[in-house]
């Protein structure tokens, strides 16, 4: 019994990592009808901007956890103006194909501007363990199942109450139409991918302490992709879900049947759930503008 | 505009060139090909022959993504297909290589039938997946069962021996890639004229006045599957054989990637802008090694501090570059040019 | 003459709540001209969409020359002999004319996949029969100039006109005509009239086609079938519907209840 | 046509290598190069394997080079991807006419590497992953520097077997070649040793979260762990144990046997083994190589000398007193020659490394013990 609950809470763990980077695939894809294939790269790239900070500040989580949050917005809204709002009347592809390129800039980058090595990231809090009633784990991984919860409730919030949210909504329909209403388009798409680059930052950084930081980081965005398509690809909820699903789901498989499928089991549910439901489980059927 | 030629029969519409200029390139791109392996050095040798496996695997994936208008990130995985089609049969079997070449296309294209039967359903980015979650589970089946596949060891592959000529050196490997590049290319401009080619092009611009028209879209989006992961599995066989070892490991997941960065770059849709995506993309690492290598010592000197990294940056930058200022890809460039040729001095 | 050539019998589509055609029946028989009009949002272009197979029925029968159409495939109504222009272009845009027309033959045509690689023989012929096929229709149309081009660089009227092409290449009995003319300029829509009657007279097609110019529809129609909010207001001669007073207030109330219900930018947004 | 002409280009392309036996020489320099990655994770080896070679020839060129001639590399980097590596052969061999190879790449590509190797006869040293197809049979030109993963998981087994008698083992690798070597090993042991193997599993490469694993690891009662990952894998294992609280004896293998893996994984990386045919740095032989290489390498780059950098630097060693040997005569047939009858070098890193007529050095294995403190290993007693 304690070992089904110890996989399930390990698998709730590494879930919401997929489950906030699939959130920022989702949030970006509702609001700029765009999937942004660097969303991994860039949730690395503030995993190790925390990494410098932590360094310099001895470890302070406090300082650590602003800085990195405050250069993730930043260094989206740089991206987003400098080389995807230029491409806004470009093809789909030919935007989804930008931000393939970004992400080999970012891979290069960060093994130019850091290095190819593993590190430890130097924060006691987050990687100090923590005893749940038996089962152990680690400051992190409470933070990262805390972190999803709070952007889910955020964009529920969000979504219902907020004029913006609204507005995101309408932006995702109709841009044009949107754009005549008096939306300010562009400011929603840069609210997307700075909410983005938080949720995304948030799990690199948190996923680097209690596992760890190295360049092949950025592969979580791959794992957290299935996530997003699970969930249904403008379902920001949705994807929460669907990371959480995918994360119990390997853990299970991993534990009970061959561990040799657990790399492979969210590939197959996503096919299986394909089948039955073509949009993703919360997906609306309009998306097909490819 | 080109003028002066009037077509007199409709056979004379269906010819593939309708001009003496374009089969006079035709000859010059040919004759390039046959006196390659006689001009050039083993180094650049190998080099244009990937760019043509490339090529062909580009041209494949065109069928699907430039043409039927699906969106693939499969290509890995139908390439090892193709590349373990041909090397269990004829390294482990003793078959002959002719039918491990015929073998590479179909076990792919079996393949994607089960592929693409279930993903019908779906479009755009939501098949997009499927086709990578089928590129996953393959790699993971080839693994699955090492009787077959001899698992992650791998399979070495011979230069094969097609109709009593021996393929031994780097030329006749050139040459047998060139053959079936330009056997590809002539294919895939059949089709490209026949009704099939066209039923194509009508569901990616529109599909519901395609069925009008008695198109069957599930029928002919499985055709699309099945003629693109056949190209793209001999792709993979020759792949192997210019490796002469077939891995897992030598067909990774970034190869779906650049295959899409490659009609891209030369331009969706075109069966030239997928050999001169190859040819750009595959050329690009080289450049880039050229010139930092012409910085000679200094280069070198910065190794250790990671100027390799710079590369990556830089092929990064050039995709961007082109999908922000010529994003109808070389092809693009190349109608640009000729306007320019043939209008000048005058724009119009 | 026995079964009409196209037989409506009480056919109806609900998409959730919304009824969009309801119960609506009519025929049209061989060598006719039958006009649909009625306001936007009367379910015309709904109907047709149910009588090319691009949309099934809710409830009623669809038949064609006594056979009915429920069990056919969507791609296989074109076999059976229904052709079809669409309301707002459908044609291949990155295709010249001619493949476009070619298109329309596509279901005459026998080449497999495999056939297709080689280019040889059969497959050959057929092509080129089937070209000749596509000369006579763009000589039929007058369109010899334009031949070659990209569909996508060529005037709306243009391409209206290939998009009539495409239609008559697949060889239709019925040939249904989505606001052909819309958007047309008076020279335009004349050509467009003296081909629809080339069509039925030369070809022998029969025409049933939706369109709001009320100048073609009286001038060519044999038969005029008035929509509103999905039902039949009436059915009969050009002039009769005309003086309809169903017919009369649904145009005027229509316009009325359109300026006081334009649905929010936001909702079409939604809807659509 | 000029087909006369064709066959005989032809011909001079297909007897070149026998021809040209002695490319890359000039009256004052010799040409040599590599294939290894520099770029990405992988390049925390070629860098480091990079280091060792030039250690190398600087140390033999500042007295007096071979022969009189100056020592120089061409690396390629092949960022470890198959196709670039043969890609980056051909141009060594065929463009910049090296005489030797320092070294070919991973363990799989130099595995695809053989027919071009076996084809060209250029002499070549591989000090990175000597898997067996490498060196049986043996080629001609190619020379296997170090000990093959079987036989160090092999006496890595044994070692454990008497350390923990009785106890129940796991293992995990990872699903290629070098997780096929380390699984072989252990066979091997079993049938000399008492090992029982309670929970045993794969995993592909790249996996970063392990959690179902080492649960399973805890729920088997395991106390020898094989982790037989490369370094992000044992990093995540070994904090995984930490987690779960579990203690058993972690071993490890020399393809993650860098201190950076120590100081990822933290203080619990206290005690794990390792096994290994170069010396610890911490050791005496490890503290004068560091001297050796401050002598000839800039600052930065001694900071990135790991054990790549000794096998590097071993090999090339061995290269270098061949091509000695055959100063005068300097051809690839006799510098194979020379290299498989040559005597022992000695580097004081690894144990006197000699090929002896073969072409596999068969080096001796040491077990070790990371101590977290240091961010080194110590020889096991």
């Amino acid at each position: 019994m304690n070992y089904l609950i110890e996989l399930l809470v390990s698998g709730l763990a590494v879930g919401a990592v997929y489950g906030l980077i699939a959130m920022s695939f989702a949030i970006i894809f509702k609001a700029t009808g765009l999937l942004n294939f660097a969303q991994g790269e860039m949730g690395m790239i503030t995993a190790y901007v925390a990494f410098s900070i932590a360094s310099a500040t001895d470890g302070n989580p406090w300082l650590t956890a602003a800085g990195a949050i405050v250069f993730s917005v930043l260094f989206a809204l740089a991206v987003e103006r400098i080389v995807i709002r230029p491409m806004v009347d470009e093809p789909i592809l030919a935007r989804i194909m930008t931000t393939i390129g970004l992400a080999v800039i970012f891979r290069s980058g960060t093994m130019l501007v850091w290095d190819a090595l593993p590190h430890d990231m130097g924060l006691a809090a987050g990687s100090a363990l923590v005893d749940l009633g038996g089962v152990r784990v680690r400051g992190a991984q409470i933070g990262v199942v805390v972190a999803l919860a709070v952007a889910v409730a955020a964009m529920l919030a969000f979504f219902r109450y907020s004029r913006f949210g609204i507005a995101m909504r309408a932006v995702a329909s109709d841009d044009a139409t949107a754009r005549l209403m008096g939306v300010k388009t562009a400011r929603v798409q840069q609210a997307a991918w700075g909410a983005a680059a938080v949720m995304s930052g948030i799990a690199g950084a948190l996923f680097a302490i209690a596992w760890e930081l190295s360049p092949s980081l950025y592969a979580l965005g791959l794992k957290s992709f299935p996530a997003t398509i699970l969930g249904g690809l403008d379902s920001v909820v949705g994807s929460a879900f669907g990371g959480v699903v995918i994360g119990i789901t390997e853990n299970l498989v991993g534990g009970y049947l061959s561990p040799g499928l657990k790399e492979v089991a969210g590939f197959v549910i996503i096919i299986a759930i394909l089948m039955v439901r073509p949009y993703g489980l919360f997906g609306e059927k309009r998306i097909e503008r490819l | 505009m080109r003028s002066g030629f009037y077509k007199q029969t409709i056979a004379e519409h269906l010819a593939l060139t309708d001009s003496w200029t374009q089969r006079a390139w035709i000859a010059v791109a040919l004759a390039a090909l046959a006196t390659a392996p006689f001009v050039l050095d083993t180094y650049l040798l190998t080099l244009v022959t990937l760019m043509m496996i490339t090529a062909v695997g580009g041209i494949g994936l065109n069928i699907l993504t430039g043409w039927t208008g699906l969106i693939s990130l499969g290509q890995t995985g139908f390439m090892v297909l193709g590349a373990y089609g041909y090397a269990i049969p004829v390294e482990t079997w003793g078959w002959d290589p002719l039918a491990g070449f015929l073998l590479a296309g179909l076990v792919p294209a079996a393949a994607s039938v089960l592929v693409g039967i279930p993903s019908l359903r779906l479009t755009g980015l939501y098949l997009a997946i499927t086709t990578l979650a089928s590129a996953f589970i393959v790699v993971h089946l080839v693994l699955e069962f090492p009787g077959l596949t001899n698992g992650a060891s791998g399979i070495f592959v011979n230069r094969p021996t097609v109709l009593g000529w021996t393929v031994f050196t780097d030329q006749d490997l050139f040459r047998l890639v060139a053959i079936f590049l330009v056997l590809t290319i002539l294919g895939a401009l059949n089709l490209r004229r026949s009704r099939i080619g066209r039923a194509w092009f009508a569901i990616r611009d529109k599909d519901d006045a395609a069925r009008v028209m008695g198109v069957d879209l599930r029928t002919y989006k499985l055709y699309a599957f099945v003629a693109s992961s056949f190209v793209v599995g001999l792709s993979g066989a020759l792949y192997g054989i210019f490796l002469s070892f077939v891995t897992v490991d030598g067909f990774p997941f970034l190869l779906s990637i650049e295959a899409l960065a490659m009609l891209i770059v030369g331009g969706m849709g075109s069966i030239a802008g997928a050999v001169l995506g190859a040819v750009f993309l595959v050329g690009l690492p080289e450049v880039v090694s050229m010139v930092f290598s012409a910085f000679g010592d200094s280069a070198r000197a910065l190794l250790s501090t990671g100027a390799h990294e710079v590369k990556g940056v830089l092929y990064g930058l050039v995709i961007i570059g082109f999908l922000r200022l010529q994003p109808e890809g070389l092809m693009g460039l190349w109608r640009d040019a000729q306007r320019v040729w043939t209008l000048w001095p005058l724009r119009y | 003459m026995s079964a009409p050539l196209l037989k409506l019998t009480g056919v109806t589509k609900r998409f959730g709540g919304l009824t969009a055609v309801n119960e609506v029946s009519t025929h049209v028989d061989a060598g006719e001209i039958v006009s649909i009009i009625g306001p936007n949002g009367a379910g015309k272009t709904t109907l047709f969409n149910m009588i090319s197979g691009v949309l099934p029925p809710t409830e009623g029968r669809i038949e064609l020359e006594g056979r009915d159409l429920a069990r056919v495939a969507p791609h296989d109504y074109v076999r059976h002999g229904i052709g079809r222009t669409f309301q707002n272009l459908a044609l291949f845009k990155h295709g010249t004319v001619v493949d476009n027309i070619l298109v329309g033959r596509h279901w005459r045509m026998k080449t497999s996949l495999v056939e297709a690689v080689f280019h040889f023989g059969r497959p050959r012929r057929e092509e080129i029969a089937a070209r000749e096929r596509a000369e006579e229709i763009i000589e039929f149309l007058e369109i010899e100039t334009i031949r070659d081009k990209v569909v996508g660089t060529l005037s709306y009227g243009q391409q209206k006109r290939v998009e009539l092409g495409r239609a008559l290449a697949t060889d239709p009995k019925l040939l249904l005509l989505d606001e052909i003319v819309a958007g047309m300029n008076q020279e335009e829509t004349e050509d467009i009239a003296r081909f629809i009657l080339d069509i039925r007279d030369e070809l022998g097609v029969s025409i049933l086609m939706i369109e709001h110019d009320m100048h073609l529809v009286m001038d060519i129609s044999d038969r005029v079938h008035a929509l509103n909010f999905g039902a039949t207001i009436t059915e009969g001669r050009p002039a009769e519907v005309q003086a309809h007073p169903g017919v009369i207030e649904a145009y005027l109330g229509a316009k009325a209840a359109a300026a006081r219900a334009e649905p929010a930018p936001l909702l079409k947004a939604r809807a659509g | 046509m000029k087909s006369w002409k064709g066959a005989a280009l032809l011909a001079a392309a297909l007897a070149a290598p026998a021809m040209a036996a002695d490319q890359g020489v000039t009256d004052t320099e010799i040409l040599l190069g590599e294939v290894e990655p520099l770029t990405g994770p992988p390049g925390l080896l070629g860098i480091a394997h990079n280091l060792g070679v030039r250690l190398a020839l600087a140390e033999a060129n500042a007295a007096g080079g071979v022969g009189g001639r100056t020592l120089k590399l061409v690396a390629e980097d092949d960022g470890y991807v198959t196709s670039r590596t043969i890609q980056s052969l051909r141009k060594l061999i065929g463009v910049d006419k090296v005489f030797a190879l320092t070294a070919v790449s991973g363990s799989g590509q130099a595995v695809a590497s053989i027919p071009v190797l076996k084809q060209s006869g250029i002499p070549t040293m591989i000090p990175i992953g000597p898997l067996p197809p490498l060196y049986e049979p043996p080629m001609d030109n190619v020379f296997v520097v170090g000990q093959s993963y079987t036989e160090g998981m092999h006496q890595l087994a044994l070692f454990l077997a008497e350390k923990h008698p009785g106890a129940k083992w796991g293992v995990i690798t990872q699903d290629d070649d070098y997780g096929a070597a380390l699984r072989e090993g252990i066979e091997q042991a079993k049938g000399e040793a008492q090992i029982e193997v309670a929970f045993e599993t794969r995993y592909a490469r790249g996996q970063k979260d392990f959690s179902s694993e080492m649960l399973r690891v805890k729920d088997a009662g395991v106390e020898v762990l094989i982790a037989g990952g490369i370094i992000s894998e044992n990093i995540a294992m070994v904090k995984e144990a930490e987690k779960l609280g579990i203690t058993p004896a972690i071993a490890t293998f020399w393809p993650g046997r860098v201190p950076e893996v120590l100081k990822a994984i933290g203080p619990a990386s206290d005690g794990i083994y390792a096994v290994d045919y170069v010396a610890p740095i911490q050791s005496d032989a490890g503290q004068a190589f560091l001297e050796l290489a401050r002598k000839h390498l800039t600052e930065d780059e001694v900071a990135r000398v790991n054990r790549y950098t000794m096998t590097g630097y071993t090999s090339t060693r061995l290269l270098i007193a061949a091509m000695q040997t055959c100063a005068e005569d300097l051809t690839w047939a006799c510098t194979n020659q020379a290299l498989a009858d040559g005597p022992a070098v000695d580097t004081g890193v690894m144990a006197p490394a000699a090929f002896a007529g073969g072409r596999f050095t068969n080096s001796p294995v040491t077990i070790m013990q990371a101590d977290y403190e240091t961010l080194s290993y110590a020889p096991v007693d």
